[in-house]
Parts: C-alpha cells; sequence; structure tokens
C-alpha cells in the first residue's frame, strides 16, 4: 500500500469514529454511562498518549504528569471564570485579583502554554538525572507545585486551596474527542518526524544516539515540554469535563493511574494508550461498577462484593498485565491500516507477503 | 606531508587511583589509516572514549583539524589524587564538549560492543543518524514543512545501504541481522552523520577470517569514496597489517610503539608487550 | 527562645526516627535490586492495619510478635510474587510493578477497611504522657531514637560481620558477579526484604503510638519522605539513611515552627532535588559510572 | 389456543408488575469511605430510617414505591463526579447529601446538568447553593455556625485569643474557619490561622503552636478522621484551652477520641437528642433508636452505639422534603420535582423548614455540646440563635 492511501485510509476511519461518536450521542440519553466513558476516555486518551510521548517514547520515566495537568487545570479555570461569578467563586478572598475573563480557546491554549513553561523551568535541572532519580524527582516537583498552587497567600489567584467552578464547560461529546483528536495527531505526527526518530533513538540507547550527534539534553527537553505541553491542556479539559476543580485531586496516585493506562496500552504504542484509555475508563466507571454494590441472586448474597471491591479487582487485573503481559495491549504496535495489514499477513499465511 | 586531522597530546585519563591512560600522544593525518592495538584492558577503548567526549582526560589536549575539542588539567580533588605527567602543561580554561558535539564536528564511532537502535529497522538506524545534518526544526518537522529534506535524509539513507548491501534488509529490525551485518550497519549508520574522522572500535570482532577479509576492502572502499581518515581498534593482526599505513601500540594506558605495520612487528617492546615476558616492569608501568 | 524551639526538636527527632526504620528498607533494597520499592510505605500501613485487627481478638504480647511475622510475610510474598519474576526485565518494568503492588495493597486495605480510619491501639508504657523541660509528650518520642539506633547498630555489624551480610554486601556491589561467585542471590534478596519489612512492623507500631489513626493510604507520604532520606543520606548507605531520615523529620518540624506549614512535604521534595543536583550520590553515597 | 393464553397471562403480568411496581428513584449522595465516611454513613441511616417510614408516595394519583440509590463519593471531589454521573445514569428524580461542602460542590454541577434537584443536608458552606441552581439545603451555613462559635469562646469561655486550624483542600474547613476568623476579629479577639495538608497525621507541632502563641481557644473545624489525632495529640501536649469544632465534631469518633482525656471539646451542631421541646423531634429520636437496636448492622454503621447525631436528623428532614416535592411536583420528572422545591416547607425534626431565595432553609438555631470525658457521651451546653447575637 502506498503511504498517500494509508493516510487517506486511516483518516476516513477517523471520520467513521467521530460519525459513530455523533450517532451514540444523538440516540442515548445525555445521563447514559456510556456518554461519560466516551467523553472521560477521551480526555484520558490525550493525557496518557502525551505521558506516553516521554516514557514510551523518548524512555524517560518521568512522575510528574499530574503536576502538569494541574497546572494547565488551574491555569484554565482562573483565566476563564467570568467575572460575574468570581465574588462567589473566591468567596475567601474578595473575588480574587483577576476582573478579566478570557475566551475559553484561549484558555486552554494558554494551559498548554503554562504547563510547558513550568516543565521548560523543571526540566532545566531534573533532565540530567537518570532513570529512577529522575522519576522521584519529577514526583517531588508535583508535589511540589500543588502544594504552591494550595498555598493561602496565592488565594486571591488560586483560591486557595479550595474549588474553582463556573468557568466555561463542555456539553457534546464531540467536543473533547475532537480536541483529543488534534492533540494526539500532532503528537503522532511528531513521532513520525525526525525529532519522533531522535526520541526513539535515545529511548533505545543514549550512548549510541549521543555518539550519532543526537544532542541528549535538548531532544530530551523538547519530549518534555511538548508531553507538558499536551498534559496541560488535557489537564484544562479534566476539568471543564468535571465542572469543578481541586488541587487535592491531582496527587502522585492520579499519575500512578496514567502511568498503568500507558503500561497496559503498551509503552511506545499510541493506539494502545487510546485503547487502554477508554478500558481503563470504562471499568472504573461503568463496567466493574457492579462490583461496588451488594448483589442478591434470590435471597444468596454474593459474597466479597461491597464498596471497594472493584479497585481490588482492577488492580489485580493490572499486577497480571505487568506481570505476564508486559507488553501490553498493543506491545509497540500501532492499531492502524499498516498494522492490521501487516497482522492479517502474519496470521493469514505467507501468500500476501509481497503485496 | 599531507595535513593532521586528528591530534592528541599528553592525555591522562585517571580514575580515582586508577591511570587508565597515561601521557598518551598520537597524531593522525588526512586520508590515512590508523591502527590503535595494545593487549586487553591496555585503554584503547579509553582512548577513544576520550577523543570523542564519552569521558573528560584528567590531563591533555585534543585538537581536530586544528581546533581544540579537548582540553583538561587536574582539578579539584583530582589535583592530589593526580599521578601522571604534564599536570601544568594545559592550566587554561578546559575545554570539553559532549559526544554529540563532537558528532558535529566530524568524528563518528562505531562501538565495541555493537550499540544498534534494538527496536528500529535497518532503514531507520541509518535514517537517525542524517538528523545530525537537518535544517529542519522540531516545529516544521511535525508539520511537515520539511517535506524536501525528509526526502533527501530517505535518498541518502537508501544510498548508503545499497554500499553495504543492505537495501534488500531494510525493513528489517536491525538486532535481527547476523553478527556481521550489524557491524556494518554500525558502520553505515556511522557515515550517515557525514563524518571526516571514523574511529572504529574492533569493527572485526567476532568476524572470521573470510568476513574479516571483506571488511578490510569495505573500509578501505568508503575510506576513498567518502574522502575518509579512519582510526581503528583492531585485535585481528592480519587486518590491522594489512590495511593500515600506522599503528599506534599501548600497553597499560601508555605509548609503546609507533610505525608502519613492518615496524611495529619486529618492535621488541610490542612482543614483550604481547607475549608478557618482563614481569616486574609491567607492574611498574601499571602502577 | 529554646523552649519554644524545644518541643518541635523533640517532634523532629521522634519522627526522624520514625522515618529512619523505614528508610532503611528502601536504601537495602535500592542497594540490591536497584529498585525504589513503591510498596514499602504501604508495607508499613498493613502492619498498622494488622495490630488494628489482631489486638481486638487477643493479648498484646501475643499480638506484637505476630504482627511482626505477618508484615515480614507479606514483604517477602510481595518480593517473591511482584518483582522476582521481573529480575530479568528492564527497570522500568520492575519500578512499575512496585507501583502496581503498591495501588493493589492500597485498594486492598480500602476495601477491607471500608475505607474508614482505624483507632491503633493503645500500647502500653509507650503511650504514656510525659514531660519534659517545656514540653508535654508521650514516652515513644523518646523510645523512638533510642530504639532506632540500637536496631541499626544490629543491622550495621549482621552486615559487616556475618556471613548473610557479606553476601549483601556482594550483591549490592556487582549483581552478576556475586550470581558467579556461587551467592544464591534469591535468598540474599528475600533476606532484605524480610530485613526491610521487620524495620518497618517496629517502625509501625512506634508510628502509629505517635499518630493513632490509621487509613489505607497514611503510609504514603512518610513512606515517600523515607525514600527521600534514603536519597538524602546516599541511597545504599544505611548509616546515610538513619542521618537523612533524622534530618528530614527535624527539618520538617522547623518549618512547621516557623508557619510554613503547607510547604512542610513540599519542603522534602526541594531538599531531594536540592541533593540530586548539588551532590547526585547523596551524603554518604558512592560514585557509579556506566561502561560504554 | 394454549399459546394464545400464555400470550395474554403474560401480558396481564407485565400490566399488573407495571402498575404495582411503580417506583421512584431517589439518589443519595453521601461518602461511605475516606476522611468523612463515618459521617456519611450516619446521614444515610437518617434517609433510610425516613424511608423505612415512608416507602411510598403518591404522585399525580399514583402510588410510588421510592428506591433509594446509595453511591459513595469517598469524600473526594474527583470521585463525587463520577458518582454524581452513576446517579444521573440511573435516573433519580432528586438527590440527598452530601456530608461534606467540597463533594457536594463538586457534586451539583452534574447535578446542575442534568437537571436533577439536589438537597443537602449537612453541607455548610454558603458556596453550595450559591454557585448552583440545582441546590438546596436543610441545614444552617457556616457564616452563622462560626460566628456561634466565635461568640461561644468570646463570651463563655473569654477567650482573646484564638488558635483556627483548617485542613488544605477542605472546602468545608477552610471556609468555616475562615467565617470563625472573621467574626471572632469583629468581637476584638485576635487570632493565628494554620492549615494543615490531607492525610498529616502528626499534629503536635500545631498544638505547640497554639502553646507557644499564647492562644486560649482553639477552633479545628476538620473531619473526624484528623480530629481524633488533634485530641490524642493535644491531650498528650497537656493543652489546657478548649479544642472547639463545628458540626462534624459531633461522631462517637470525637467521643471515643476524648474518652479518659483531660481535655475540654466542643462542638456546635444542628440537633440535640435530650431536647424535647419539639414532638416531633421527640417521636423521631425514641423511633430512630428502637430501629438502630432492632437492626445490628445499621448500628454498626452508626458507631456501635444509638446516640442519635444530628446529620442522621437533616437527612431524616432532607428525605421528607424530598417526598413533600415530590408530591408537589405531581410528576416524576426531575425538572418538575426542581421547580416544585423551592416552595415546599416541612416542620421537621431538627425545626421548621422552608427555603430562601439562594435554596437555604432558613435556620437560626445552633446547639453547643461537651464531649464527656468520663460517661463518653455528648453534654448540652446551650443553644444559640441569631436573634441572641443580637
Amino acid at each position: 500500500m502506498k503511504k498517500n492511501t494509508k493516510t487517506i485510509v486511516n483518516l476516513v476511519l477517523l471520520a467513521l469514529l467521530f460519525l459513530a461518536v455523533w450517532v451514540i450521542e444523538r440516540t442515548s440519553s445525555a445521563s447514559s454511562m456510556l456518554i461519560t466513558v466516551l467523553k472521560k476516555g477521551a480526555i484520558y486518551a490525550l493525557i496518557a498518549v502525551s505521558m506516553n510521548l516521554l516514557n514510551g517514547f523518548t524512555g524517560l520515566f518521568s512522575l510528574g504528569q499530574a503536576g502538569f495537568m494541574l497546572v494547565g487545570a488551574y491555569t484554565y479555570a482562573v483565566l476563564t471564570i467570568p467575572v460575574a461569578k468570581r465574588v462567589a467563586v473566591y468567596q475567601m478572598y474578595a473575588g480574587g485579583a483577576i476582573h478579566f475573563q478570557l475566551p475559553w480557546l484561549v484558555g486552554i491554549l494558554l494551559a498548554g502554554a503554562v504547563a510547558a513553561l513550568f516543565a521548560a523551568l523543571i526540566g532545566y535541572p531534573v533532565l540530567r538525572l537518570k532513570s529512577d532519580y529522575l522519576a522521584i524527582a519529577t514526583l517531588g516537583f508535583a508535589e511540589i507545585i500543588r502544594a504552591i498552587i494550595q498555598y493561602e497567600k496565592l488565594g486571591p489567584i488560586t483560591n486557595g486551596s479550595l474549588l474553582l467552578k463556573t468557568y466555561p464547560t463542555f456539553k457534546s461529546t464531540l467536543f473533547p474527542f475532537a480536541a483529543a483528536a488534534i492533540c494526539i495527531g500532532i503528537i503522532v505526527l511528531l513521532i513520525n518526524s525526525t525529532y519522533g526518530r531522535a526520541f526513539k533513538a535515545i529511548r533505545d540507547d543514549e550512548i549510541a544516539a549521543e555518539a550519532m550527534g543526537i544532542n541528549l539534553f535538548r531532544h530530551k527537553q523538547m519530549a518534555f515540554i511538548i508531553s507538558s505541553f499536551f498534559a496541560g491542556v488535557g489537564g484544562a479539559l479534566l476539568a471543564m469535563y468535571q465542572g469543578t476543580l481541586q488541587a487535592n485531586a491531582f496527587k502522585a496516585a492520579m499519575t500512578y493511574e496514567i502511568l498503568l493506562i500507558v503500561v497496559i496500552g503498551g509503552m511506545g504504542s499510541v493506539t494502545g494508550s487510546v485503547l487502554a484509555s477508554f478500558l481503563f475508563i470504562a471499568c472504573s466507571e461503568w463496567w466493574l461498577r457492579f462490583l461496588d454494590a451488594e448483589q442478591f441472586i434470590g435471597s444468596f448474597q454474593v459474597p466479597l462484593l461491597r464498596s471497594g471491591f472493584r479497585m481490588v479487582v482492577f488492580s489485580v487485573v493490572i499486577m497480571i498485565v505487568v506481570l505476564f503481559f508486559r507488553r501490553g495491549i498493543m506491545g509497540d504496535k500501532e492499531f492502524d491500516v499498516e498494522g492490521i495489514s501487516k497482522w492479517c499477513r502474519r496470521k493469514f499465511g505467507k501468500g500476501g507477503a509481497k503485496a | 606531508m599531507s595535513e593532521n586531522v586528528l591530534h592528541v597530546e599528553n592525555i591522562t585519563m585517571q580514575f580515582g587511583g586508577v591511570v587508565a591512560i597515561n601521557n598518551l600522544s598520537m597524531d593522525i593525518n588526512k586520508g590515512e589509516i590508523v591502527a590503535l592495538i595494545g593487549p586487553n584492558g591496555a585503554g584503547k577503548t579509553t582512548a577513544f572514549n576520550c577523543v570523542t567526549g564519552v569521558y573528560e582526560p584528567t590531563n591533555g589536549l585534543v585538537s581536530f583539524n586544528g581546533e581544540v575539542i579537548v582540553r583538561n588539567h587536574p582539578s579539584g580533588k583530582m589535583k592530589k589524587l593526580y599521578a601522571g605527567q604534564n599536570a601544568d602543561k594545559y592550566p587554561e580554561k578546559p575545554v570539553s564538549h559532549t559526544p554529540d558535539q563532537i558528532t558535529r564536528r566530524g568524528i563518528a564511532r562505531t562501538f565495541q560492543n555493537i550499540r544498534l537502535f534494538k527496536s528500529q529497522s535497518v532503514f531507520n538506524n541509518v535514517l537517525i543518524a542524517t538528523h545530525l545534518r537537518r535544517t529542519s526544526n522540531v516545529f516544521t518537522a511535525t508539520f511537515r514543512l520539511n517535506a524536501r529534506e525528509e526526502k533527501r535524509m530517505r535518498e541518502e539513507t537508501l544510498e548508503l545501504l545499497k554500499i553495504v548491501g543492505l537495501d534488500g534488509l531494510k525493513d528489517e529490525l536491525a538486532t535481527s541481522l547476523p553478527y556481521g551485518q550489524q557491524r556494518r550497519l554500525e558502520i553505515v549508520r556511522a557515515l550517515a552523520t557525514k563524518p571526516k574522522l571514523l574511529l572504529l572500535d574492533e569493527p572485526a570482532a567476532g568476524m572470521n577470517p573470510q568476513e574479516t577479509d571483506e571488511l578490510g576492502q569495505f573500509i578501505c572502499q568508503i575510506k576513498d569514496r567518502f574522502d575518509l581518515t579512519v582510526f581503528l581498534i583492531e585485535h585481528h593482526m592480519n587486518l590491522v597489517m594489512d590495511i593500515s599505513d600506522r599503528i599506534y601500540v599501548i600497553d597499560f594506558g601508555k605509548q609503546i610503539a609507533e610505525g608502519t605495520p613492518a615496524e611495529v612487528q619486529n618492535n621488541p617492546a610490542v612482543i614483550a608487550a604481547y607475549l608478557g615476558v618482563d614481569e616486574s616492569e609491567e607492574k611498574e608501568a601499571g602502577a | 527562645m529554646f523552649d519554644k524551639i524545644f518541643p518541635y526538636l523533640l517532634a523532629g527527632v521522634s519522627v526522624g526516627g520514625q522515618y529512619a526504620l523505614i528508610a532503611v528498607g528502601y536504601t537495602m533494597v535500592y542497594g540490591i535490586l536497584r529498585l525504589i520499592n513503591f510498596a514499602h510505605g504501604d508495607i508499613f500501613t498493613a502492619a498498622g492495619f494488622f495490630m488494628v485487627y489482631i489486638s481486638a481478638t487477643m493479648p498484646l504480647y501475643l499480638a506484637i510478635p505476630l504482627v511482626t511475622v505477618l508484615t515480614v510475610a507479606l514483604g517477602f510474598t510481595v518480593e517473591r510474587v511482584a518483582y522476582k519474576p521481573l529480575r530479568t526485565a528492564p527497570r522500568m518494568s520492575i519500578m512499575i510493578s512496585a507501583i502496581g503492588v503498591s495501588y493493589l495493597l492500597q485498594n486492598l486495605m480500602w476495601y477491607i477497611t471500608g475505607g474508614l480510619a482505624k483507632q491503633y491501639p493503645v500500647l502500653p508504657w509507650i503511650s504514656d504522657s510525659i514531660t519534659l523541660g517545656s514540653a508535654s509528650t508521650k514516652v515513644v518520642t523518646i523510645v523512638t531514637p533510642i530504639l532506632t539506633i540500637v536496631l541499626v547498630t544490629a543491622l550495621v555489624m549482621l552486615i559487616q560481620r556475618t556471613k548473610i551480610g557479606m553476601a549483601m554486601r556482594a550483591v549490592s556491589k556487582d549483581f552478576e558477579t556475586a550470581e558467579l561467585m556461587g551467592i544464591k542471590i534469591n535468598s540474599v534478596i528475600s533476606t532484605t526484604f524480610i530485613i526491610g519489612s521487620f524495620l518497618a512492623a517496629v517502625g509501625s507500631m512506634l508510628y502509629f503510638t505517635n499518630y493513632t489513626t490509621v487509613t489505607p493510604t497514611i503510609g504514603a507520604m512518610p513512606g515517600l519522605k523515607a525514600f527521600v532520606a534514603a536519597v538524602f543520606g546516599g541511597i545504599g548507605s544505611i548509616p546515610g539513611a538513619v542521618v537523612g531520615a533524622f534530618i528530614i523529620g527535624i527539618a520538617e518540624n522547623l518549618i512547621r515552627a516557623m508557619g510554613y506549614t503547607t510547604f512542610s512535604d513540599a519542603f522534602t521534595f526541594a531538599l531531594l532535588i536540592l541533593i540530586l543536583l548539588v551532590k547526585p550520590t547523596g551524603l554518604f553515597g558512592e560514585k557509579t559510572s556506566e561502561k560504554v | 389456543m394454549k399459546k394464545v393464553l400464555a400470550i395474554v397471562l403474560a401480558m396481564m403480568l407485565v400490566l399488573c408488575s407495571a402498575a404495582m411496581a411503580e417506583t421512584v428513584k431517589i439518589g443519595v449522595f453521601e461518602p461511605a469511605s475516606g476522611d468523612n465516611g463515618a459521617g456519611g454513613k450516619q446521614e444515610v441511616l437518617g434517609i433510610e430510617y425516613a424511608n423505612s417510614l415512608t416507602p411510598t408516595v403518591e404522585i399525580g394519583g399514583t402510588t410510588y414505591d421510592v428506591e433509594l440509590v446509595v453511591v459513595d463519593n469517598q469524600s473526594q471531589t474527583d470521585k463525587a463526579v463520577s458518582a454524581a454521573q452513576t446517579l444521573a445514569s440511573e435516573g433519580v428524580s432528586i438527590v440527598l447529601g452530601s456530608y461534606g461542602s467540597g463533594v457536594s460542590m463538586a457534586g451539583g454541577d452534574v447535578f446542575a446538568e442534568h437537571q436533577i434537584p439536589a438537597i443537602g443536608c449537612s453541607c455548610t458552606n454558603p458556596s453550595v447553593t450559591l454557585l448552583c441552581d440545582y441546590y438546596w439545603r436543610v441545614c444552617f451555613l457556616d457564616p452563622f455556625q462560626g460566628t456561634v462559635m466565635a461568640n461561644f469562646a468570646k463570651e463563655e469561655k473569654g477567650a482573646t485569643k484564638a488558635y483556627v486550624l483548617t485542613q488544605l483542600g477542605d472546602d468545608y474547613s477552610t471556609g468555616l474557619g475562615f467565617y470563625f476568623q472573621q467574626a471572632f476579629e469583629a468581637l476584638g479577639g485576635e487570632v493565628v490561622a494554620e492549615t494543615f495538608n490531607e492525610g498529616n497525621s502528626d499534629f503536635t507541632a500545631f498544638v505547640t503552636k497554639a502553646m507557644n502563641e499564647g492562644c486560649d481557644f482553639m477552633f479545628a473545624p476538620s473531619s473526624t478522621t484528623s480530629a481524633s489525632l488533634i485530641i490524642d495529640q493535644a491531650a498528650s501536649a497537656n493543652v489546657t484551652f478548649p479544642v472547639t469544632a463545628g458540626d462534624t465534631w459531633e461522631s462517637s469518633v470525637i467521643l471515643d477520641a476524648a474518652k479518659g482525656k483531660n481535655l475540654e471539646v466542643y462542638c456546635s451542631t444542628f440537633f440535640d437528642e435530650k431536647d424535647e421541646s419539639s414532638t416531633v423531634a421527640a417521636e423521631f429520636v425514641s423511633g430512630f433508636k428502637g430501629w438502630l437496636n432492632a437492626n445490628p448492622d445499621k448500628m454498626t454503621n452508626n458507631g456501635g452505639n444509638d446516640i442519635v447525631a444530628a446529620v442522621s436528623a437533616l437527612g431524616f428532614d432532607a428525605y421528607n422534603v424530598a417526598i413533600e416535592a415530590l408530591k408537589a411536583a405531581g410528576s416524576t420528572d426531575s425538572q418538575a420535582v426542581a421547580e416544585a422545591l423551592p416552595a415546599v416547607t416541612l416542620d421537621g425534626v431538627t425545626g421548621s423548614i422552608s427555603f430562601d431565595e439562594n435554596g437555604d432553609a432558613k435556620k437560626d438555631m445552633a446547639y453547643i455540646k461537651q464531649a464527656n470525658n468520663e460517661t463518653g457521651a455528648f453534654d448540652f451546653i446551650k443553644t444559640q440563635s441569631v436573634a441572641d447575637l443580637g
């Protein structure tokens, strides 16, 4: 298949996906769990792909994702709350220090930009560290950012540790899909560009990559900043989805969850991360919910089922994936036309190998 | 007299109390093939690492085409510990570059234990090395505003693969190639950075005599074709004697001989080092 | 002035000692496996819950040893199930496994307790109040640093003087060579986890006597701080971990004394990043370099 | 012939069951786990008890069974969004809860989006109703509660310098602390305010600070999880000033923590089980105690005793308000219920309830109680109303 044809087929598949989402939205009621899963899944897909860009494609074990999402979410919320509502939101800070409202699109872009700016500042010292030291340092930075945002002296801007709300949100499921698709599309373009190849070279062998003239620090920083930009955008979308925002939710546990999504999907697979995000969200919000409620079959109470059991089952499944299916759903393969046709060729004999 | 390409002067590399390279000086001229030989653990790879910026030597100077690329003198803790010579010869501000900066200046290398990009295809392994000479930035590359350059990179890559006869295997995973071809691929990958000086670290390791012969021819062939200077570490003496213009022999980090293959072959110090005649002398040298 | 600072110092020394007992577990595991055992903080929490449930059914003189044994068994099992199969896998995989175990343990504890805080039983004598100069506190505050130093000294002796200690040192220096020399890697690693878990169990008894509420995620923060202490002291070095833990415990309480409580946790991480940048090997760490 | 008969029978069965089992769903949005799990469970008990008394409701001439859909918001704002969505997808007509203001605000947004009215039982932060058009509540607000406690500090305890300790990221705690500070400073007092992080268990530094600063009153509105640590460590440090908080502290967790210690612990709350001035309340108290004693697992959820918590009473009232609203709406459609709700009035257990323009109940009475260090029960100290405050 020629390259152009492949691109076209992939775009057609994407268009079909959008059509399906549109049809689902039209046919099911707005409160259906399916809609919830689709909205949240799309946002998590973007965040997971942004983390995969770092951990899966560049080989940087960073655990700062929640911190950058937090920065993005706060940037968006703080700048887009309507002026009239600020007195009520900043109830303890006399309406806060900001007296303007930006349009939502500007807010989202700034969310990414501010997160990227933070990444640039943080990356400068920490990207010189290796593997687990990098992980723990980025984790630490995320905690520091959270503490700063909750600092009461910054209350007029961030509302301290209290909830932010009344900023513009979205109604249509197509919105997070479109936003995520654009962002993921850009990440895919980046990964397949000469810079993306350099990232993968760094992941495979830092020393060889450096000997081939790839400036390790600059490329790592680039990956870090770009990943954080999209994490920031993802954070803003998550804030829009939730309708309320509080720094407290963006803890290390959130980063771990996203990391596990990336692992389940397969390190180094964009489509893997996307699939895993929807699966993860569907399981945790919907399919496995029944495990949390006491169930009766006749008068027999099904044992073990009560609040919290869902998460136990869930974490056991994750451990099984981590231990026995280390490459995740997709490994480093992609679920696209090329991937499918390769898979078919492997599966159904060598006859078509030359096709 | 042809022009000097690589000039190594009084390099000493000391790890803690261990002196890995001791006051080593070498000169390589344009168009030469020079070999660096010595027993195991003599410090050959360490010398390469000092030249390519992987290690920062404790003392000494390296210049490439007249530009100083490495210069250092013992400082800090090392000042007291230093066991080498010429400690005061390079008092100027130290010069050091990261390996990528040195590659950019035109020195490319291969590795003793093959270091290919394991998850990548043969084609991509070479393509990645063309990244160095890009003119695009991350924005233009992402949004495909560099299509012409991308096309050129791909053509260059294919061209290089054809030279080593790997173009038929370009979509295979690099690590799935046989050992000898992996070595060749590493050399081609280094060529893709458009070097003037090529450092080969044991290119014939693990090859049979026939493969080694072919490799010798291949090295001469690419030297002429790309107008290269070649500096190699090798244990296969036949190969070394066949293709080298000059040879440096080191033992315990010290140069013990230098000259044409014929001169080196008959040098008593070299024979002693390889056969290990006088133990007390070795101990002195190694201390 | 001193009267005002003294209670903070006292609290700092006490909490520092408790961090030290956890930090030793981190630093030993890291020294041998090069793994940040994210689940260590949760093992510490689990020890707390064991005590809550077991002390409800039997007297303390039975409960204390049983809790210790169970905690050690848990640490041992975690290593066997989640880390051993990944011994040849890339480092990132095993670290992800550690995060997974931590996630699993937290969710399991959440499920069993219904997510509610549990009251830790009152251990006799060490829970009593005493007055020291300007401060009133529990006996445990004084006991902790003493016990910590005794235990750690014993551990250092074990590592310096015994055969298994020598094997541990060998493995942490060079994993492969030690294996070639016929050292039973798996039993050395198991011993490491057993010692680490034992200290975590002791640490949890001291910690929860001071802070009497146990919740499923309560170990996460002390766990991370203990890890920072281990890095601060130079990972792999036991005295380093202890010194680091005391410094962090005291510094954190002094920060509170100055009124910057929002930043008491963030401070720990800032300290970590600072030390990683200035002296990446920590106070007592050894330098290693990668072979090319 | 047989087939036709079977079909007819089946259809009748379907019709009958449809007619008999008309149900209306009421969502219960409460924490069953996390920091506020203990309080949330007690609130659910009040709702369940009310449901056991009034299991059906007549809406537009049809009798509906009331089905409670209980979800756990885990005391966390991000989990609350998911829990609220679960309720929305279940198609509930009205929602009750939650214990904790932060989760209520987080859930409120979802309810507003799906146009489901919600009645807060014990969420006292003003923003809950102010920023959400679909939230109402049956309890008083933090500015009032803060003022009550500030007055108590000043008038009853003669305090001049108060130490206010609140939890970062907890809207209830931070808000109430803020209003107390405002009120206390307005009364001429001095305030030292500090915050602690979620999951913090070392409160000795805070207690020490309060003593060093020479404070003579401590106000620490917080979850019961933190509260028991604060009480324990304050007692260990031989604190002499009273340690107080708002409505969350009216819990058996606090009683357990304070028992046997030499420490004065006070809290303000919505209701007192020994207050027999109202017959509705007296009836509720005896009925609820009986119900608890008859159901051992309910008793466990109440903390293992039959003390009636204020939040249970509020849950009871909220349920009855919801029933009235369904009746008034004449429909199970959530939008219709939302439209009917503002006009609903009820003579409830915690006083008469009617809503102001923000959707808040016009409540003007708070009860102050002290944890008895010997009996392990609450002693009623006094009531305070807006009128008393002048």
